[in-house]
């Protein structure tokens, strides 16, 4: 490990000297406009500092490092509060996607060049208003039109698209045919005739989402990343690589320790709350679970750095931490009493309690749900039955909407 | 032994939501949460037009003589609307603790308003975390009041207040008048709270109760207003259960109603049971105003229907997937609420303690 | 009320005298066979002094009284702890489906008789091995012999069925139909030739029901109560009686009082058990709800005694009461640590921690379990659609096993 | 940090399944409930011979040099088959105690038999509720023990027993050679774990450590212990799910297997995932041995195994529906060993208070 150890360190030096330039404290009321001009600079720092795309082939300006580096630094720089989070789609999904499966290199190449240098942006159009947890069902269609094709339809839960230049979408070319075969993979460009972006609000205050409308969107067919009527296995793929995203067994809440300095600074019944059961036994519970899952965390990453294939239990890890982050949350405002009422809808949610509650039903529905998710593990990993789908082998025009 | 609504009482149900689904709208309560200080007017006009400040206070001054029983059947279908204005429970408690511990005089001073509505009361006990201070920070020194007290739900607008304060290390409750009190709003997840914390300095205020009878005293006035918070957090659990009920047989997905996945029909079946409970406790507590065990069943009612908005504001915006989220569909204003409520008269954790210290015979 | 106040007093006397021959105390030591015998004394002592068949129709020698009589009867009398769990299910539901159902009312009259005197017991023969929760699912057939039916097949979970002279049982009797609507309700004489009753050891220890397999049992049409094709009605009819049968805010377990005796008798982190914070937890959220199945239950009875029907929520109290119990029960045994190993497998489990928690999983098992219930109220109370059921109208002997 | 098993390490529990899965079985063990103080003594041969007993203590003393990692893979094979006595962990305990605060001598005496197993040990320290008491009944003067230590696991089967004790108001731990002592059998709900109250009068002992290195000490044991216990916990937790999950692939209900119910299918999930994270503390836990954080860790790892074992045994039950509740099919045997597991070596809430204490720095 000594070798990745001096790497962390190299890494945590250069994030520190960053930090006043990009860090917490230098964000501090920026709008989002001109917090996303100061994320592309950071970008663009990493870039140059050999610390963007680390896992990715040096080809397409990757650093041709491991995974294990990559989810090095992403702890790291977590510390921080730089504006990365702008890049963390594009960056996770559609480039990587376009890697693989876009035809045609040198304008691969240089889309990855200047995504990784935060010049652009991409997004990533799978959910539709009719889907849900139903990604084969979408019903956006693309029709031949001369030798290419025309988009018409809506996608919905879109993040960042109202700052992308490139989106991947998944559309259906075929509604003849059992629904997840009916489907084909294509990248558009955001700015085209036809596509319309519009923000949606959600409960907490913020809005990165977007709603996004095609209306006969004309793309050539080199716009194709999968065979036509092979989409969902790409989109899968692409699915796929949000479980190897670094975790947060914090569920992208606050840290224990903070829960730990509240309860030591407010009484209960007289007492120093620390000295109550019932937080005590909260503090002992999520403890348990977070550092079960560090520790699953760590071993995945073991397992990678052996060239092993890390077990199916890292799925665990968004379905029980953030669903117990919502509860522990809860029970931080408890403690505050009529001290928790004041509310700043900026708030970090890794750093405030009442963010962090208010932000915890998305966290808990985003990149997929619970009850997906334990659908997921119980087929996938013990091999239970599949829910009954009475759409299942059905042509999709023939489903009763 | 709790009780059967009776004819009248269901038709104070009836009317009730009748008139409130005709006038309240969750677009209009949406704005409110974004500015500080505003409540929904067309609620509280409602409330004083429909009687309802009034009901449960004394014919004698202004009252209509009806009681919890009553005013609880009225927050219900408040929770279930998600009432505009906190002030149906401040007020009452203010009034309640006027007409029993307050002198002819201050009894003719403050309930004509408080039961036309024209006036509006505030209790001020809470400081943070503590929902009852055995040495609040406010104190009361030769009829006059000093100090700040925090996060006070319906602060910015009420006229008066009564007020736990600590007069040379005992407790007293005493009645101020807030005209003239400086006052800085809360801004916080739910704005129609009118949260306020009240600056004290020099505010001439008349005593109600001293030592521990004050404490006594303040603590059934709590208990007063959480069961009136009860029946309304139940209220608000019950429209959510239906919200995700009527979503679960209408939205479809792998070609069939979602309702139809058990794990969504039984999370739904379990919050019927919470509010079938909160009811239930909600019920015989407004029947056992007056009673010797009042506090424990106020206890008992507080805990279920605090366990049940909670839940279900966490279950119904989860059965809704990602549309459940959105700002515009409004399931985040019962989720604000849920909360706001848990935390108004005193938390689980405090009504937890103040529950078993009665059962384990250790009450104060 | 007063009226009823009064004769709960009276009651309550006379169980009170009855007591130390009958009671607790009276029972301590005693065999099965010795407590049984007792038990058909209890019974006689009852019907003599006018507290057998409280709201049955005094032609069959009932009171006539109401439902609101009995169940008030019924709580005064759990608090001896007589020996007249036997006769539980046989005057709970066999008997008065007879009454309701029984042709030849002669007979009928006799053998009501009988049982309110406590010298015969009915068992109810519903469920099957293949069955669990899918009553209508049941294999034991009786086909046409002469001018009566051949009963053949297995029959499991029958309480007290080794000591039952007759039992009512639901047999299929037209395979080519769909499951429910193939089904006859007869009576049986349990000691006919070709029933064989096997007790069934439960997990606790004890053995109260059975496996009662039927070879070739001849009964002649008169047994029949129910058109044929027409039993999964009477069925039905049957479960519904157990509604009302009287409820338990502690599921069946010990009364919260001997968890608050225990947590005061016990120290935990070197303070008063009944002074920490997650015992004080348990005991006010079960409080709180065992008050609401109370008042749930206090409510029913009002409404019936004003002749209106009682509310779906009084199911409930099975599904919410027994599982908390379980927890309950578990926390009570960490309670007392290592003096939680002493055990007697035939302390009550209205008393006893660890019989309570050994026990609980039958409870939450008999007589519907916790999915069962919970479908229940979804699809007849809230309206949610039933569960996908693949032999739905697809005749029986059609149905993959 | 965590560690990934290496080969040998995986030999050790594949190999340690396999023996198990041949000569224990649910038939052998049921009969053992009904009886007080017998025990499988096919497991506790199979231990000996394969050398469980000497896995982890020292090689200058008939040990194998292995560490807490390698006995956690056999406690885990153990808990998974239902281990049919406590020796495994009572002995290590024992043993542990002798070798880190015992004297040459005393190693020479006791660990070699503890090594091959010859000789049986136990843990004298709970006092019913009180894993740690901090004034003990047993008393320690002049190098003899009198007193009682109650519910004792292992006690029955014992040839020597680690005693915390009270010498003058101070706490002491000390070494008590047990033949003659005499014991009472303790009839509990898993009588195989030959639980036994210890009659001490005029017993001589011999002192380990006293004042607040014992009690130190002793809490270091329990944790060893308690990290041990929770592998086993995490077999046994494993064994119920995939049992559940196999009965649920099998098993019919309306027209289909009932793993195809949300109810069941979610229920056995949420197992997995609880089986899965307390495997990952026990990892942790045995790999943190003799680290400043171990009691931390092993506190983890206690808490989230007795959570999995005895949710697994309440669900798994459950999803048997009746079947599951006969003695025959034997699922209780589980239900009985999770409880006496989440008791032996503390509750977990004398787990949260050892480790709350740690996290917030008040750590004795």
């Amino acid at each position: 490990m000594t070798d990745l150890e001096a790497w962390r360190a190299k890494a945590a030096a250069w994030l520190e000297s960053m930090a006043p330039a990009f860090g917490r404290e230098a964000r501090k009321g920026l709008s989002e406009a001109e917090d996303l001009a100061l994320g592309r600079r950071y970008q663009k720092a990493k870039f140059d500092a050999g610390y963007a795309g680390i896992n990715w082939p040096t080809e397409y300006g990757g650093q041709g490092l491991g995974h294990l580096e990559k989810v090095t630094f992403d702890a790291e720089e977590m510390k921080h509060g730089f504006p990365s989070f702008y890049f963390g789609i594009s960056l996770g999904m559609p480039v990587p996607v376009l890697m693989q499966f876009g035809s045609d290199k040198a304008f691969v190449k240089e889309r990855v060049l200047k995504a990784l240098q935060g010049e652009e942006i991409w997004c990533q159009l799978f959910s539709e208003p009719s889907g849900g947890s139903d990604l084969a069902g979408l019903r956006t269609k693309a029709e031949p039109d001369g030798n290419g094709w025309k988009i018409n339809g809506q996608k919905v839960w879109t993040s960042w698209a109202h700052y992308s230049d490139y989106g991947v979408i998944v559309v259906r070319t075929d509604p003849d045919v059992p629904k997840h075969k009916g489907l084909t993979y294509f990248w558009v460009d955001m700015k085209a005739p036809g596509v319309t972006v519009r923000p949606i609000r959600l409960a907490g205050g913020d809005s990165h989402v977007n709603e996004v409308f095609f209306d006969d969107v004309k793309i050539s067919d080199d716009h194709r990343m999968s065979p036509v009527g092979g989409g969902f296995a790409v989109a899968i793929a692409t699915l796929m690589i949000e479980r190897y995203v670094a975790t947060d067994s914090a569920g992208f809440g606050p840290h224990l320790d903070l829960f730990v300095d509240l309860a030591k600074s407010v009484e209960l019944n007289g007492r120093p709350a620390i000295e109550d059961g019932r937080i005590r036994q909260q503090i002992a519970r999520n403890y348990a679970m977070r550092s079960g899952l560090d520790s699953i965390n760590v071993r995945a990453r073991l397992m990678m750095q052996a060239g092993m294939m890390p077990g199916p239990e890292g799925s665990l890890g968004k379905l029980v931490a953030v669903r117990s982050r919502q509860k522990l949350s809860e029970l931080a405002l408890d403690l505050q009493g009529s001290d928790a009422f004041l509310f700043d809808e900026h708030a970090s949610q890794k750093e405030d309690w009442a963010s962090s509650w208010i932000n915890a039903p998305t966290g808990r529905i985003a990149g997929g749900s619970d009850e997906t998710l334990l659908n997921t593990i119980a087929e996938k990993v013990l091999g239970l039955p599949q829910d009954h789908r009475p759409d299942k082998g059905i042509p999709f025009n023939q489903i009763p909407a | 032994m709790t009780i059967l609504y009776d004819e009248s009482q269901q038709a104070i149900a009836t009317e009730s939501r009748r008139v409130l689904e005709a006038r309240v709208s969750k677009d209009a309560l949406l704005p409110l949460l974004e500015t500080v200080g505003e409540y929904h007017r067309p609620f509280w006009d409602t409330a004083k037009e429909q009687g309802w400040t009034a009901l449960a206070l004394p014919e004698t001054h202004g009252g209509l003589d009806l009681g919890l029983v009553e005013l609880g059947l009225i927050a219900h279908e408040a929770g279930r609307s998600i009432s505009g204005a906190p002030f149906l429970t401040s007020s009452f408690g203010a009034a309640k603790a006027v007409e029993l511990f307050g002198s002819e005089t201050q009894k003719a001073r403050w309930l004509p308003g408080l039961a036309s509505g024209e006036t509006i009361g505030a209790i001020a006990f809470s400081e943070g975390p503590d929902a009852l201070p055995r040495r609040p920070d406010v104190t009361l020194t030769d009829d006059r009041l000093d100090g700040t007290a925090r996060g006070i739900s319906a602060g910015l607008a009420a006229d008066m207040a009564i007020v736990l304060a600590n007069r040379a290390g005992t407790p007293v409750l005493a009645i101020a008048d807030l005209a003239g009190v400086e006052r800085s709003p809360v801004p916080s997840f739910d704005n129609s709270r009118c949260l306020a914390d009240l600056h004290f300095s020099a505010t001439t205020a008349e005593t109600l109760a001293a030592g521990d009878t004050a404490r006594d005293a303040a603590l059934h006035i709590l208990a007063l207003q959480a069961v009136v918070t009860a029946h309304e957090q139940t209220g608000g659990a019950e429209a959510l259960m239906e919200i995700a009920r009527d979503y679960a047989l209408t939205r479809r997905a792998f070609g069939q109603p979602i309702g139809a996945f058990q794990s969504v029909k039984h999370r739904i079946t379990e919050l019927y049971g919470l509010v079938e409970l909160a009811r239930a406790n909600c019920i015989h507590a407004a029947a056992r105003e007056g009673m010797a065990d009042f506090i424990t069943a106020a206890a008992a009612a507080r805990l279920s229907a605090t366990e049940a908005y909670d839940s279900a504001a966490r279950d119904c915006i989860q059965v809704h997937g990602g549309i459940g989220v959105t700002w515009e569909i409004g399931l985040h204003l019962h989720m604000r609420r849920a909360r706001s409520l848990a935390i108004e008269q005193g938390s689980s954790l405090f009504w937890e303690d103040i529950l078993v210290d009665r059962l384990a015979g250790e009450a104060a």
